[in-house]
Order: C-alpha cells, then structure tokens, then sequence
C-alpha cells in the first residue's frame, strides 16, 4: 500500500510500471487490477478553464487516504493499492489522481478501486480553484455524484 | 499551549487566515466547543451549513468538545479526485 | 478505438502509454481513464498452474470485440476504447486482457470498463486449456461471475 | 462451394478437425440447419447442452437455416479474459 501526494505532474502509466515492478513477492498471485485515472479537461461546466490550484490539509490527506485504503483492503481482499494525488498548480491534460488495486478476482478490483475514488471524493480535503478564461478565479463548490 | 484553528479553501477567504486562541482566551470566553471556537474566531459571522469540521484530523461535529492541544479545522465540502 | 489479439507477451502500462501519446486529439477533453488488466496467476480451483494455452476463433474474436467497445461507446459516451487480447501459450504473471476506456466523467469510465469486461467474458470465443504442474491439461469450464 | 464446419477447444476434443460438407452432400443428405449440420459431422455423438453455435461468425440456435458458402462453427461456454 502506497499514499503519494505529488507536488509535480506524474505520468500514471510509468507510475504504475515502477511500482509494480517492485511487487515480486505478488507475482502470480493477483489477477486482477483496476486503475482508475483522473485528468484535468480544459472545460467545467461550460466555461474554459486554463489552470486550476489544488489544496490540500497536509496530514489530514494522508491520514484519510490511508484509512480509505486500509478499509478497502479488508472489505475486498486487497493484494495491494496505490493512491497518488497532484496537488499545486495544475495544467489542463495532466493527471490529477491515480488509483490502482490488485486482486485475485475482478468483482473486488472494479468495486474497490470505485469505492476508494468515491471515498476520496467525499472525504479527502482538498480543494479545487479553477482558474477561467475570460472570468475570475473560482473555487469548485462540489464534486458530481459518481454512482 | 492553545488551541490551533485552521481555514481551508473558501473558508479561508471568508474567514482569514489561522487562529490561535491561548489556553488563557480559552479559559476566560469559556470556549468549551468546537462552536464557541467558530464563534470566536469568525468574529460574528454566520457559519455555513456546509462547512466541514475536523478535529486532530478526523471529521467531526460543532458541539464536540476541545481541548488545549487540539487542532481544530473548518472546510468546505472537498473537491479533490 | 483499437482492438489488438496479440500472440506475444504484452506490458500494459507501456501499451497504454503509446497509445495515449498518439492521442492528442483527445487532450484536455477526458477526465476518467479506467483500466482493468487480467494477469494470469499461477493457481486456480486449487491448483496450481504452469503454464496456459489460450484458443480463439480468429475473425469472430476481432468481430465481437468491436461490437462490444461500439456498443459501449454508444451507451457510455466513451471518447477511447481499447482492448488488447493475448493468444497462445501464457505464463503466470503474464497480462493476459487489457481494457481502458476514456470518458468525461468517471461514472460513465468505471461502469463502461467493467461492462466491456463482462461482455468479452460472456461472448468473446476465447478458451483456456491450463497446464498443471502434476497432472494432465484441463480446459477451463466456465468463467467466474463478474458482478 | 459447401459448408465450412469449424470446432473449437473441447468441442474438437471430442468430435474432431473441422469437416467441410460439399453442395452435394447438402443436396442428398437434405441438410437444412445447424442440428443437420451437427448430426452429419459428429457421427452420432449427442450434442452438448451447453454448446454455443456461430453461423457466418455470429451467435445463432440450432434451428437456424444454413445455405452454400456459411461457415458454422461448434464451441464450449467461452472462457476468455
């Protein structure tokens, strides 16, 4: 289990090939992972957006993503699981969070790794300011719903 | 040693910046909850019915108690994933 | 939208990296990327397992693939698709399924990854003989429910 | 130009290599559809419950009519993934 929170951009699939390599002692064990990657688009609720900040409670973040996680591993049988998150200034097209667990079946992949996003939506304090266009800088008033 | 009260976020424009009330603040306006904490610090202003409230890091409500040590910290609803 | 039945060993994160590259249409637009891999572990039922042979009926295979990503397209409002697929003789620990879709919202990504996983589960003519370490090869009778 | 009979994993365990039946064969035997086709190629064997049948490489019953030039196929529950 891994919590990064990441002040520079990642690039989620070399994220995923390095930790993964690290994993031997899993080798064949899991059959199962679901990624999940969020991405910033250059448009929210039908404005252009050009940059956005992204704050966060420093320990608070981790503490929670760290409870999320270890929830997640006992419910569904978690091999393992890796959480990173941007935060800081943050440029359309790049990625601003990464969720990856490992399982021996699917069913617990594709529910876990929902669950942990939707769990870090709720209760993961960060904060989202977009900046616009043509207007002044905004800050998200909510998340949309994901189930 | 007091009590740390942070704002995050909207709140934080709202509000400003950190508050820290010393154990003496503490002991003479009868601070006891996390809502005279609130009414201290945010000099009047009405709290939000969506703020979000921590305690040493965990989520909790307005009328939880605190103590000297204690981190104390009001948010908006989070947006981050 | 890419459909690939590949005979040779494949690292997912790679495949995905490429082909991100190559989509730069796509940048600033996709919010949700959700990826499932299948990796073959090296026991199953109680057994443990060498090595496997994975069948398939090729021209239907490529077929039913494609309609099921254009079916999900369609229900989901994917903005990608791809899935790659091996064939032949896999080890454990090999990748044997890759799916990702890329959507605006990360409902539509985890529901349409899944869906398509299911589908190819259900409907795509692929079989797997495995190998096992102290007794003759058996072909696999039925795939696990996957919801 | 006939029709191409193809089995796949177990279904081959059992019946064997694919079985190419020519227009004349369709003519004189009075195969019709694919429990025709299954009965002529398998050589009496029953035909599994559980079997999945492909006319032209879609999914099809054994009711399904076949004609000159379809390519039927006999396989287990898939298994892929």
């Amino acid at each position: 289990m891994k919590i990064l929170i990441d002040s520079e951009p990642f690039d989620p699939w070399k994220v995923l090939d390095e930790y993964q390599k690290d994993k031997a002692d899993l080798a064949g064990q899991y059959g199962a992972t679901t990624v999940f990657v969020g991405t910033m688009r250059d448009f929210n609720e039908g404005d252009d957006v050009s940059e956005m900040f992204l704050e966060h409670y420093p320990g608070m973040t981790e503490r929670h993503l760290e409870n999320i996680c270890l929830q997640a591993t006992g419910e569904y049988q978690l091999l393992d699981s890796l959480v990173v998150h941007r935060v800081g200034t943050i440029k359309p097209n790049e990625p601003i969070v990464l969720v990856a667990v490992w399982t021996a079946h699917r069913k617990q992949a594709f529910e876990a790794c929902r669950e942990i996003m939707e769990d870090l939506k709720s209760k993961a304090p960060f904060w989202k300011k977009e900046q616009l266009n043509d207007a002044q800088d905004r800050w998200v008033e909510k998340n949309t719903r994901g189930y | 040693m007091g009590v740390d009260v942070k704002f995050f976020a909207s709140m934080r424009d709202i509000i400003g910046d950190d508050c820290e009330i010393d154990a003496e603040i503490l002991k003479a306006k009868s601070i006891k909850n996390v809502d005279d904490i609130w009414n201290y610090c945010a000099a009047g202003k009405e709290r939000p019915a969506n703020v979000l409230i921590a305690v040493n890091m965990d989520y909790v409500d307005a009328e939880t108690l605190v103590k000297e040590g204690d981190e104390v910290a009001f948010f908006p609803p989070v947006t981050g994933g």
